[in-house]
């Protein structure tokens, strides 16, 4: 590719080529324009443009494919032809790419040149190319199940693998009874150390408030060994606090707080037994 | 050797139909037997070949090439097919025997995709109550007990798995419609040795058939309709 | 014929394994593969046939024995099965499996993968010029033609996508590096990760040709872990 780099630049950038081009370019942009949605984006709708230059992709001229490609989206417009923003993006490079190619290089300016820029859009657009061929290529070969069939009654009793797992219909009906009784009590397992559910601290309390004549205080309802881990504490505490509130709210205890932070405290409600 | 004179039979044929060399034929026979996935009738096989076929004849021809070979040509019933060669059926029925029992996680896996299917990963995960590695459905996948069925037409559009015919094989299953329901489990006393700990109230609202019912109205249910998800390839 | 003495080689091995003769063995892979409808490798092969059987041998003798007949003896990878030859596709037209239509999109990245291979998604999208969804990926990888290989060693560790055996099976190639046009697309440069330029400064530390020279070399080219697929074989 180290030589295309003066192909695609023309000198004389509006010469013959360009005015054949401007025509083409229109003719292509209106045939094209109806279609945008039939391209896989901007760099497949390049792909086709260049193809109206009749000339092999290493010779392209870029300099005229981003003519015709920004006169693409000229027309769109004009049509008002809402256009994606990857073909937008495209045309804002392409009119930069044009005016790299037009200007001359600025000895100040340390980026690429427009030749590279254009020797590797065009190298993309070959490759894109090499590979919608090859693609079809690759379609065109004895397929198997078209062209080429296996053996339809293959007989193998048994694969042959390294080793090989067994489970009897009996492992299998015996884990989904598992699986189905766990269901029925425990809808939604969670099976994490560090977290007591309400379900689990409502469980807990419910038979202990009978003998909560007096009031007690609510940290000492948390499960024995919920204490020591902090993690744990903080988990037990939140869930033992829920269940109560919603004791409370099915009117089963008191609770009372003698200020921020302060420790909580509960007991039955009298009326209640 | 394909194109061997074998052909002279043809000969009596006047040769209006320009049926292919002896040869050609054989190979056609050959072929279509191959492929076939049941045995193929003389019917059939006219049928199919070119007009002015004899495949009676090429069948014969077959039938010797491969004499003494480690497959052969069979006769079952009025029709035709390629059998391993008895002697060598031994090859067939080897398998490397290090037996493992499958973990419980795909055990489990695999029962809920068994009862459930199709069914997706999420839906598994959810039965589990715990997350499913992606190397127990792989495992799964791997055996052959389980594939790849339709996608589920919910956001995402998520996979589902499904039981293959290596699974119902496997289990001696006519279909995945065999397998016992729960009441069936618990009448075999399966579901009862863990008994819930809060006793009563599960007795009554049990899963039920009703559930189960839905299980297999997905048509997608079993292999058969929803045929290997790609391409030829098999 | 089946008996032929083709067996001499055998009797350099002392017979310490008593291996069967080479005509023995031969008719042991034809009812093998015979059997099989996928590719069996010779790994397979080994195990199932009798200790000290040498199956790359008799797959050569059995190749030779079923050229140009209806059914061949084809290479897959690091595999063999028994195809039916293409030249009489036209007799099976029943057995013809109904193909997916795949869309254009995931046809050019199957052939993208095939080509690139290891070949990251981001790199796929730089070569079509356009976003690859995931439900195109999806597809090929449920077609069981691609699969997820080695993770890139670049920022991100992107996963790699290659081609399965599958694949191989599907489009009737040996190996990835009988794709067609492979060498003349290498030697045209289309294959290179060509960076864009971008100025001088990044120049130097493109993405280079180093790690462009790992597409087929690289161990994770082709196949399962086997260690073929590149330069190996042939």
């Amino acid at each position: 590719m180290a030589d295309t780099p003066g192909q695609p630049t023309p000198d004389a950038p509006h010469g013959t080529e360009g005015n054949v081009t401007d025509i083409s370019a229109r003719r292509a942009a209106e045939a094209l324009i109806v279609d945008v949605d039939g391209f896989e984006g901007p760099l497949d709708l390049l792909l086709m443009l260049s193809r109206t230059q009749k000339v092999d992709l290493r010779r392209i001229s870029v300099l005229a494919l981003a003519e015709q490609y920004l006169a693409f989206v000229e027309k769109a417009k004009e049509l008002r032809i809402e256009l994606a923003a990857d073909y937008l993006v495209m045309a804002a490079w392409l009119a930069f790419l044009k005016s790299r190619l037009l200007l001359p290089p600025d000895p100040e300016d340390d980026g690429p040149s427009g030749e590279d820029l254009a020797a590797h859009l065009a190298f993309q657009l070959e490759r894109l190319e090499a590979m919608r061929d090859a693609a079809a290529r690759l379609m065109a070969r004895d397929r198997l199940g078209r062209d080429v069939f296996a053996r339809g009654e293959p007989e193998t009793v048994g694969r042959v693998r390294r080793t090989q797992f067994t489970a009897s219909l009996l492992d299998l009906m015996q884990a989904y009874a598992r699986l189905r009784t766990k269901d029925e009590f425990r809808p939604f397992v969670m099976d994490r150390k560090a977290i007591l559910t309400m379900e689990e601290a409502l469980a807990r309390i419910r038979p202990l408030i009978g003998f909560a004549g007096d009031w007690t205080d609510l940290s000492s309802y948390l499960p024995d060994g919920w204490q020591a881990d902090p993690a744990r504490r903080r988990s037990a505490t939140a869930a033992t606090f829920a269940a109560v509130l919603e004791l409370a709210k099915a009117g089963q205890l008191e609770l009372r707080q003698s200020g921020t932070f302060a420790p909580i405290s509960l007991r039955k409600r009298g009326d209640d037994t | 050797m394909s194109n061997d004179p074998q052909a002279p039979e043809n000969e009596l044929d006047p040769s209006l139909f320009e049926a292919p060399p002896m040869g050609e034929q054989e190979r056609m026979v050959e072929a279509v037997l191959f492929a076939s996935a049941d045995p193929v009738t003389i019917k059939d096989l006219t049928a199919r070949l070119p007009h002015g076929s004899d495949p009676t004849t090429a069948l014969v021809h077959l039938e010797k090439r491969y004499e003494g070979r480690g497959v052969r040509l069979v006769r079952v019933g009025e029709a035709f097919a390629f059998r391993t060669a008895p002697d060598l059926s031994f090859l067939m029925r080897r398998e490397t025997v290090e037996t493992r029992k499958l973990s419980r996680a795909a055990i489990e896996t695999l029962a809920i995709i068994a009862y459930h299917q199709p069914v997706t990963r999420a839906e598994i995960e959810e039965i589990r109550g715990v997350g499913v590695s992606r190397g127990t459905i792989d495992q799964l996948l791997e055996m052959e007990w389980i594939r790849i069925g339709r996608r589920r037409m919910t956001p995402g559009r998520p996979v589902t798995f499904v039981v293959t015919e290596g699974f119902l094989d496997h289990f001696s299953l006519e279909s995945a419609r065999d397998l016992p329901g729960l009441k069936e489990l618990r009448a075999a006393g399966l579901l009862d040795n863990r008994p819930p700990p809060s006793g009563a109230e599960t007795e009554g609202e049990a899963p039920s058939e009703s559930e189960e019912g839905d299980l297999f109205d997905g048509d997608a249910a079993l292999g058969s309709d929803a045929p290997d998800p790609p391409d030829g390839a098999r």
